[in-house]
């Protein structure tokens, strides 16, 4: 594998638009770059991508990449994609959302989403803070830290997003930092090939509202940080996410008491692992589902010589 | 004695909103209010009171509905787009009478629009915005002092009337920095809220009253009734007997309307001597104020209707304005919302015409002038 | 294994796009990279460069590139053909 | 439609052995314990509820969570219990994640599609909240009680409508649990019940109580030890007897060049120093890009009506746009000050003050371009002295800032100054 060069990325972009309005030193652009990298070893042409995105400093990335593109509204990213992707399956639907947006307004509809396994590569960049409107506290806003909104330091607990996709029954779920760039382009090209809700979380940085708060004024230093801020495995956090309670389960009742360690290690700051956290192989998206039952109910038509009027 | 200090708008809400009573905030980050959300949740735990940013605008404006009937003075600040996912919400407190104050600052729209940008686009939605004919108190402010006292004001009729108070600031005000006068607490007209007198058992928490409201019980404090969406009697309890629903109207309306002289806020200059009037509030109204000036050394009688409530409409006012003056110029940012409220009012006594854009610019004093002028060369 | 070559690389910057954040800055190992009175990246040790890429990498504005000698837009390239 | 009296009348049954199982859980006699119900279902027999009388909260579906937070906000002692079907985890889950993961304090009672099946058959059938119709066999059912127990929900249990006495103490230990209980009522027995997990994370408003005592606590310590506001005298606060005339100033520039805080030192120093009445807006792009930048500044004696220095007395341009947009408005007997080194031509009747060299010099980033503009303002402008305009660049910059900003206004000041008497 050869990375490319810039040169070659930027035709996936639209000069016009460019430079960015991100602020210097903005992850956002490494991730812009890292879809449109995965999107180019994936062999994928731009009209058969399309990319929804939501509000804010992320909603911004889908009018500077040159795909069939949609800035929609507030939250709402993943039922536009859902309603695309079911008038055109055969298109790649990528949405890209901000913390606050898919986590906090969004929340129903991704939650939604996943529960029908749509087939939308969903990427949410975390930075921890709501950027466009100026610093204010996201929901993943760690705790005992400095916002425009909390002056006197946060005391609420992070919403994890590796829980809610498992509980919520993504079949597919990666978490990657602005740091790893390599890493960061081959999950998001794993994602792409998923049949339904492949959620990537990319933890990113704002270093000019998030950091100067909180004692990390410099891009560099806070992308550095995110290092040792992320692991490649917790098994405390896999013992404590992987804990369901099955609907279906066969008469077992799952109890927990805060003592155990899973309770213990959730009270403790998140530390978050990095990678595939978890992967459903036999994962078939809702458009595939959903238009293969279409075609057994046209054949089981058919075969009772009714034919469509 | 009154303080003099410098202030920004949206700072001028948040204090007026605490000066108020205000003790419960929710909210979702939204430009160009945020500012409030982001001093309230500075001052609000300093003075007692409860900061919580919720999820989204859907939630901020539930969560207001229940601090009230918990027996907090409650707001909320948004901006168009939040403002719309209220709306829902915002018809519950209309129906179920619990005083709220939804605070709007104005952006250009539809949708994300120009988010750093005023507007005035609103006028309608505020009015209309939920679905029913309801009746609805809209305040606006045309300055930062505005921002001020009409916060406090908006507050006193929330309670007074039960209702939620729409305060429909813009931009142009709520990012405006400007010099005004804070009133002494003592000087400060607040409006407690009441508590029943009545045994809990005669309590009607929905009394259909003409002209006036039932004092609204805190929750927990003996007084028990249902609270609901649904058409309901006295009490509270749902009902389809439209002879009670219509009741029910009437009071919903006669609390308001019998009112008017309580809320209806305006402030006029130099109409008495008026040929051509401009009729002009919130941000616009800055303009407006500075062409009656110009025009006036320029010896064109020139006059200024402010108006600080736009719902309900100063029917009575605007009408006899029509019939004092030739002409009547409306600047406001939109494709004229509040001039359709004038014509139809005018009914043709008077011309009236419109100076009007959304494109993110604000409307100048000589672009008024401009159209004054040109009115007055049409009126012989 | 790809044998390491050094210096023989070019580094363009595209000073249109460069917002001069510094991370390809911070993250070159070899020294290449410094910044001018203006914060835009400057090239000083172009000759230690090893085509990592790392400033490429973390460009978060398509600023930086770095060419091998065989592109058809390097230097020495155009000089030969 | 039928009536609330025939629909009641038809499914009595269900309700009124939830209710009884709600009354005997709640505390009796004990009314600042009564818990306050809060539900979407309109079937809910209110008026006839069997115990002690309970107030009821009818919302709108799905949001009767976040209507709770807020009586959570103001009733620290009131139990809150949310009775809800469907809407809680369609509308609803939005606002149900987020209160499980602020651990709010209610307790919020799900009934499965059976039991509102034996409410309401046809219209639950097509709001049951794990399937829609044809949709049932291509998508995952919604797990609430799954994704409360991940966001560590205080407890999450599951009861039966048809095992009346476990469902009451189900009910009854999660009222009693401070924080957000959850639990799903169902009538298929084979699904595991009981309390299926909890945790004694503390509650969001009891956290928040405590965490704003200690600001309330700090702030009275500081009232009482010394009056907070050594910023501005409070006598000069109110505005002067002096005449002067309004006066408008506009710096024109490019984000990155300190227009807007030196629209902000500007109006200060005239409203709390100099005791005029003042306003300050101002226009600005995105400083990443270097978007125009503008603010407009009026001061006067008498209240100002608009904001708007459309015809500058003052009017000072850092780049050629602003020249090309702003240079024709200034006022015949106004001052235009351009600085010199970012326009093509220096129009006649200016002052040429190389303003952004200036700031450089002095503090080393253009940055500095309003505070030195400043200096040129107050060169030829008499409602605010340089002395008013020093004292608010020390209040409003960083310390460390300050002097190196001081000496930049100050040689704005001194070489306009030299400028016009050179003329």
């Amino acid at each position: 594998m050869t990375l490319q060069t810039s040169h070659i990325l930027r035709d996936y972009m639209r000069p016009e638009t460019l430079p960015t309005t991100w602020c210097a030193g903005c992850g956002l652009g490494i991730i812009m770059r890292s879809i449109v990298e995965a999107i180019h070893y994936q062999g994928l042409k731009k009209d058969d991508v399309a990319m929804v995105s939501g509000i804010g400093c992320t909603g911004r990335m889908s009018g500077y990449t040159d795909f069939n593109s949609i800035h929609t509204t507030h939250g709402r990213a993943p039922a536009f994609a859902t309603g695309l992707k079911l008038a055109r399956p055969d298109m790649q639907v990528i949405t890209i959302m901000g913390d606050g947006d898919a986590m906090s307004i969004g929340g129903n509809h991704l939650i939604s989403a996943m529960r029908r396994n749509m087939d939308i590569t969903a990427i949410v960049v975390n930075n921890s803070i709501y950027g466009l409107t100026g610093g204010q506290s996201s929901p993943t806003t760690p705790m005992d830290s400095r916002t425009t909104t909390a002056r006197h330091r946060t005391f609420e607990r992070p919403m994890n997003l590796e829980v809610l996709a498992r509980a919520g029954g993504a079949p597919f779920f990666a978490r990657a930092t602005v740091n790893h760039t390599a890493s960061l382009t081959k999950l998001i090209e794993r994602a792409l090939n998923i049949s339904g809700f492949a959620l990537v979380e990319i933890i990113s940085n704002c270093h000019v509202l998030y950091g100067k708060m909180n004692e990390q004024p410099v891009a560099s230093g806070m992308i550095a940080n995110m290092d040792k801020e992320t692991m490649r495995s917790n098994p405390l956090l896999k013992k404590r996410a992987s804990y369901p309670v099955r609907e279906t389960a066969t008469g077992k009742t799952y109890l927990r008491d805060s003592n155990s360690d899973a309770a213990q290690s959730s009270v403790a700051a998140d530390t978050k692992d990095r990678g595939v956290i978890f992967e459903n192989k036999g994962s078939v998206g809702f458009s595939r589902r959903y238009f293969s039952m279409l075609e057994n109910i046209r054949a089981q038509k058919e075969h009772a010589g009714r034919p469509d009027d | 004695m009154a303080e003099f200090e410098v202030m920004y708008g949206n700072q001028a809400i948040a204090e007026g909103a605490i000066a108020a009573g205000c003790r419960f905030y929710a909210g979702y980050p939204i430009t160009p209010s945020t500012e409030i959300a982001e001093i309230l949740s500075d001052r609000l735990p300093e003075v007692g009171g409860v900061f919580v940013q919720m999820e989204d605008e859907i939630a901020s404006m539930a969560a207001i509905i229940g601090a009230s009937l918990g027996g907090l003075k409650s707001a909320t600040a948004t901006s168009g787009p939040g403002f719309s996912l209220m709306q829902e919400n915002l018809g519950y407190a209309v129906g179920s009478e619990v005083p709220c104050v939804v605070i709007n600052v104005q952006r250009v729209g539809p949708s994300t629009g120009l988010p750093t940008k005023a507007a005035q686009g609103d006028v309608m939605q505020a009015r209309w915005g939920t679905h029913g004919d309801h009746p609805i108190i809209a305040l606006s402010p045309g300055s930062v002092q505005d921002c001020f006292d009409l916060t406090v004001k908006a507050f006193n009729f929330a309670e007074k009337y039960r209702t939620p108070v729409i305060f429909l600031a813009d931009a142009l005000v709520s990012a405006l920095q400007e010099k005004i006068s804070v009133p002494h607490s003592s000087e400060l007209d607040i409006y407690a809220r009441p508590k029943p007198t009545e045994s809990p058992e005669d309590y009607k928490a929905f009394a259909f009253t003409k002209g006036g409201v039932a004092p609204l019980a805190t929750f927990g404090e003996g007084y028990r009734y249902h609270v609901t969406g649904l058409s309901h009697d006295e009490k509270g309890y749902p009902t389809e007997d439209s002879a009670l629903v219509a009741q029910w109207w009437e009071h919903m309306h006669s609390k308001i309307e019998d009112n008017l002289d309580d809320i209806l806020l305006y402030e006029e200059k130099q109409l008495d001597d008026a040929e051509i009037a401009l009729i002009a509030y919130g941000g616009t109204s800055m303009a407006a104020d500075h062409a009656v000036a110009i025009a006036r050394q320029q010896g064109i009688k020139l006059g200024l209707l402010k108006l600080q409530t736009i719902w309900p409409f100063p029917e009575k006012r605007v009408k006899k304005l029509t019939e004092n003056v030739n002409c009547i110029v409306v600047p406001e940012l939109n494709f004229g919302q509040v001039r359709s409220e004038v014509e139809r009012l005018s009914a043709g006594q008077a011309a009236v015409v419109g100076v009007n854009k959304a494109d993110g610019n604000q409307i100048t004093p000589a672009e008024i002038l401009a159209e004054v002028t040109a009115q007055l060369r049409n009126t012989p | 294994m790809t044998e390491i070559r050094h210096g023989v690389f070019d580094i363009r910057i595209d000073k249109n796009y460069c917002k001069a954040c510094g991370l390809c800055v911070a993250w070159c190992p070899q020294d290449v990279l410094a910044e001018d009175e203006e914060l835009y990246p400057i090239t000083p040790g172009l000759q230690n460069c090893i085509n990592c890429k790392l400033c490429e990498l973390h460009c978060p504005d398509f600023a930086i590139e770095i060419l091998p000698p065989e592109h058809p837009e390097h230097s020495k390239y155009k000089e030969a053909n | 439609m039928r009536t609330a009296t025939q629909r009641k009348t038809a499914h009595t049954d269900t309700w009124h052995t939830l209710m009884k199982v709600i009354s005997d859980a709640a505390a009796p006699g004990d009314h600042a314990k009564l818990p306050l119900i809060l539900t979407s279902l309109p079937e809910l027999p209110e008026q006839d509820f069997p115990g002690p009388p309970i107030s009821f909260i009818h919302g709108p579906p799905g949001r009767n969570i976040a209507l709770a937070i807020g009586l959570g906000a103001a009733l620290p002692d009131t139990p809150l219990l949310l009775i809800m079907n469907a809407d809680a985890v369609t509308l609803g889950m939005n606002h149900l994640i987020h209160a499980a993961r602020r651990n709010m304090g209610m307790t919020l009672l799900i009934l499965r599609s059976e039991v509102t099946d034996a409410v309401e058959k046809s219209v639950v059938k097509r709001t049951n909240w794990h399937s829609y119709g044809f949709q049932e066999s291509i998508e995952k059912k919604a797990t609430p009680l799954e994704l409360a127990t991940s966001l560590e929900a205080s407890s999450v249990s599951r009861g039966s409508i048809d095992d009346v006495p476990q469902l009451t103490q189900l009910i009854s230990a999660a009222m009693a649990k401070p924080g957000f209980s959850m639990i799903g009522i169902t009538s298929e027995n084979r699904l595991p019940r009981g309390i299926l997990s909890h945790t004694d994370l503390p509650e969001y408003f009891e956290s928040y109580r405590r965490w704003s005592a200690s600001l309330r606590q700090s702030m009275r310590v500081s009232d009482q030890s010394a009056n907070p506001q050594p910023i501005v005298d409070k006598q000069n606060l109110s505005p002067s007897s002096r005449n002067v005339p309004r006066h408008e100033i506009k710096i024109a520039g490019i984000g990155g060049q300190g227009v807007k805080l030196a629209g902000s030192i500007l109006s200060d120093a005239a409203g709390n120093l100099a005791g005029l009445w003042t306003t300050q807006r101002g226009s600005y792009g995105s400083a990443t890009r270097g978007g125009p930048s503008v603010v407009d500044v009026v001061a006067g004696s008498r209240r100002i009506g608009y904001p708007g220095a459309d015809n500058p007395d003052v009017l000072v341009v850092l780049n050629e746009n602003s020249l090309q947009q702003f240079a024709d408005s200034v006022k015949p007997s106004g001052y235009l000050i351009v600085d010199s080194d970012q326009v093509t031509s220096v129009p006649a009747k200016s002052l040429a003050i190389p303003i952004i060299k200036i700031a450089v010099e002095f503090v080393g980033k253009p940055i500095a371009a309003g505070i030195v503009s400043l200096g040129c303002i107050a060169a030829v402008a008499d409602f605010v002295s340089l002395e008013a305009i020093k004292e608010m660049v020390a209040l409003k910059l960083p310390r460390k800032m300050v002097a190196k900003n001081i000496d930049a206004l100050v040689a704005g000041y001194t070489v306009t100054r030299t400028t016009l008497m050179g003329e």
